[in-house]
């Protein structure tokens, strides 16, 4: 099984409002890497809440990780969601807890042992350069600190599927390049990456697979751009 | 680097919201620890009332008019009133006893105002009648239906007094144990709101456990865990705070010629104190386990 | 699109945690109220029988063992005995009045006894000394002081007994007395509580209004009013909720014999009552005033 | 008076922690426009905070409109920070306040009179692309808009400074262009802009003056560029 994701006629709409999505159709093989790209509204972080299951299309079918996503019985979304590592473009850090716990939280709730989730978050804290920030609670964080933090929490449990809304927004090129070789590093185990960015130099420089969204709609402009 | 050492617990305590649940809690656990300390001296000392005006209720059937007849003439019509009140007062609710005073006892009871002599049993002596009055006993309907019968004869209304100020020394007991009722329900209810406006601080954390994978079970489980502990010292503030200033009240109540309240060092009441904090703490959890489950459940 | 009617005050209402101050105030304030019912019908009660208590206490002074001397000699000694008893009690503390029951009053008492006949002056009838207490009276002290002067003289406990109850009585309505003072510093301590927890809610509002100059004073005078609101609704509902409840107790009460509480309609009673929405919502008010200043001076 | 802001040997240090800005001199003239850049961590919102008041110098003196800053009366800074605009760089938004709420809010603080509110905050919203969501809360709208309220909450009184921290983090580079052409009408009626940015792209293409943080001191680098 190679599709990780897969959409078929997918639309969605808030309530009453306007669909900001419609007909998507395509698919995330496994170890692709793609940026998502698009006006600000356009619909990017919409289009990550389908994909790490906060938010149910209102038509169309959605195939993640071989199945069905509205006829996943709700106990089992759990471990679903534990191969899905997302960095939400608000962060979403738990305010009274150091960078290290809320690093370590999915392996927390993921029930890994203490030693092992010491060794894993120190490891990926130097990595992302907060080495010194271990004990720092967001509020005493820079805005790109945050960021990483965000980030390596996302990537801290070796996700199947990495969802990144906007995820260098708040870092230098010289940070954001450092995340994506991250990323990058994450695909080749066999991650399957999705950006969502509005930084065009980062996509040009790293040359994945685009994708547009405009209008509703998503277009590949991987070989246009 | 201060690791926990509960790995799959998360640490919720440093949070600035943890402060206001235990202070509520503390508050209602000291409302409700005075009102039963209170109960249980109230209820004492009505226990001591009622032992002292156990037993009767008695009538007086004075030989009103009858001094200038013959002894024995008056002692028949004497004994047909009193006859006739026994018959008819007999099948009235709430008497559980209606008999004559036997002239040994009267003369005894006599005795000190008249002195032992011979004299009693030649004066117009009235007869009493003895009612022992049981749950359901209406002084006012024995008080009319006696006037119907023979207006002559006199109610004494001295062991009713009692009773009367019993009943509503019982009456004031009753509304002790509502306002108590009342306390515990109200304690449990601000458990409950403080509780769940913790939660409600908490909500984007538990929504991002949520998508991280966490199981609903074990995110309740979490906040339960936790809010349990946060009720349960406000709990035991609480009665640190109630139980001293009790003893001090009780201390200068006493003082003050109280009686001394025996049912607050018994194994019940003792119970009852020391199971405050647990049951607090219970629904502390249960509400928090509730409250996140149902929050979750809103969720994908 | 909707605009505000006050361009001055911030929207603060839609607010999620602006449900929990209301919720804690009405509940304390029904609970107050139910405290405050059941003083005014309880201080009802204890006037009641503290009127029909009023009066005195009796002393019997009985010719034990004089039957048998003559009428003459009788008398004497007996006045003896009563002006001595009068003599050593008159200087006892908590007696305002001691003084011997008129022969006439003696007759008149016991007529419905023996009949309105000369025989009772020729009876070796007891003598009455009557005692007016006032506070600060020590029954034991009186009966042990009696027993020294002339053993044979009885007390007439039965006024002592209601004195006593309605001394208990009271003992209860201080207590509840005490509850309200209690109870109603909880309530403050619960608004004040709710107020802050509200409060700490809205930090980053209140940071951010300081941060885009706005005055403390705007700040707070904001927040106030907010919190008066929701107090005043909150013990508005409590009240809503306490009065309908304790009136039915009340109806259920008077059915079942207690008495017909007056002092629930007086219009300081009535006042007391209408007072507390606006005391609850002026601690609010004052509580959030001062807790956004004190976050803002911490403040650069 | 030009001098909008001096800073002569100015240092920061939170708590007990390294010294994170050091000997900072310089002076913002009126109707000056900087961009300032600086790795992530370097001190740029620490500046930032330091120029709304939110923030004492641990050493140093800082003059603001003419004053002292720490001599400045506490009943007369709420007038100074007014004339002050700031983009937070966590945009800081009332969460149970619609857009149009939010972005009155320094002109109800300022108490302005309703009907000019209306008027120049609907004016303003239709500038920056947020007509139709004028009475949508912020959990409603996407990281662009929501980044595109505190901008227009920094903006609508005025300002004579207007401090913005990475305002264009998350906006695609049009809306950017947006945004910063808005700056730019600001800054020729007089105001003071300084903008802290990531985006090298963007400093590049309006070419203003460009202060770099570094190692906790500031460099002019707006020629070297
Ligand atoms: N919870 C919501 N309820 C109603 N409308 C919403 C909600 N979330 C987003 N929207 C609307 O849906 C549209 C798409 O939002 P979305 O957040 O997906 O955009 P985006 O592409 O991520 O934009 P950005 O680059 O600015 O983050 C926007 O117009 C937004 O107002
Ligand atoms: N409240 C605080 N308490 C202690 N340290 C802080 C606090 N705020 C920031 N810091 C530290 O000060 C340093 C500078 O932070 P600052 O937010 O000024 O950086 P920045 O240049 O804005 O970075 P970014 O581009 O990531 O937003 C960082 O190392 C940060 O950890
Ligand atoms: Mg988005
Ligand atoms: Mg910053």
């Amino acid at each position: 099984m190679t599709e990780v994701v897969s959409f078929r006629n997918v639309g969605v709409r808030y309530e009453s409002g306007p669909e900001i999505l419609r007909d998507l159709n395509f698919t995330l093989h496994r170890g692709s890497f793609h940026f998502l790209t698009g006006a600000s509204g356009a619909g990017k972080s919409t289009l990550m809440r389908l994909l790490y299951l906060a938010l149910r299309q209102t038509r169309g079918e959605i195939n993640i990780f071989g199945r069905d996503n509205i006829r996943i019985p709700r106990d089992e979304l759990p471990a679903i969601r534990r191969k899905i590592g997302v960095v939400f473009q608000d962060f979403r850090l738990i305010n009274h807890l150091t960078t290290f716990e809320n690093v370590a939280l999915p392996l927390r709730v993921a029930g890994v042992e203490d030693l092992q989730i010491r060794k894993n978050v120190t490891e990926l804290l130097e990595w992302v350069g907060l080495g010194d920030q271990i004990n720092a609670v967001p509020s005493r964080l820079s805005g790109g600190q945050q960021q990483r933090v965000a980030i390596a929490r996302a990537v801290i449990g070796r996700p199947a599927l990495l969802l990144a809304d906007e995820p260098t927004g708040n870092v230098d090129d010289r940070i954001a390049m450092r995340l994506l070789y991250l990323f990058e590093e994450l695909n080749k185990l066999g991650t399957t990456v999705l950006i969502a960015t509005h930084n065009r130099q980062l996509v040009r420089r790293f040359g994945h697979n685009q994708w547009l969204l405009e209008a509703g709609t998503l277009h590949d402009i991987t070989h246009s751009a | 680097m201060a690791f926990r050492s509960q790995p799959s617990h998360l640490p919720l305590d440093s949070d600035s919201s943890t402060r206001f649940l235990p202070s509520i809690v503390a508050l209602m656990v000291a409302l409700l620890t005075f009102s039963i300390v209170g109960l249980a001296a109230l209820h004492d000392s009505v226990g001591k009332w009622s032992g002292q005006i156990e037993g009767s209720l008695s009538i007086q059937v004075p030989p009103t008019g009858m001094a200038d007849r013959e002894p024995e003439e008056r002692e028949q019509a004497l004994q047909a009133t009193v006859d006739d009140i026994i018959e008819q007062l007999a099948d009235m609710p709430g008497i559980s006893r209606i008999e004559e005073l036997s002239p040994e006892t009267m003369s005894a009871l006599l005795e000190p105002w008249l002195g032992p002599d011979e004299i009693v049993s030649e004066l117009p002596i009235p007869r009493i009648i003895e009612i022992t009055p049981e749950t359901g006993f209406n002084f006012d309907m024995l008080e009319r239906r006696l006037g119907e019968i023979a207006p002559e004869a006199v109610l004494d209304d001295h062991r009713i007094w009692i009773e009367r100020i019993a009943d509503v020394a019982f009456s004031v007991e009753l509304a002790l144990m509502a306002l108590i009722v009342v306390l515990f329900g109200a304690t449990m209810l601000s458990v409950v709101f403080a509780t769940r406006s913790g939660l409600s601080i908490h909500r984007t954390i538990i929504e991002l456990l949520h998508l991280i994978g966490a199981q609903d079970s074990y995110i309740a489980g979490q906040f339960a865990r936790h809010n349990l502990r946060l009720a349960f010292f406000g709990a035991l503030i609480g009665l640190l705070i109630a139980l001293p200033v009790s003893g001090v009240i009780a201390w200068l109540g006493m003082r003050a010629g109280w009686p001394i309240p025996t049912l607050v060092f018994s194994p019940l009441f003792i119970g009852i104190i020391i199971a405050i904090p647990f049951v607090v703490a219970g629904v502390a959890q249960m509400t928090a386990k509730r409250t996140v489950l149902r929050v979750l459940r809103r969720m994908l």
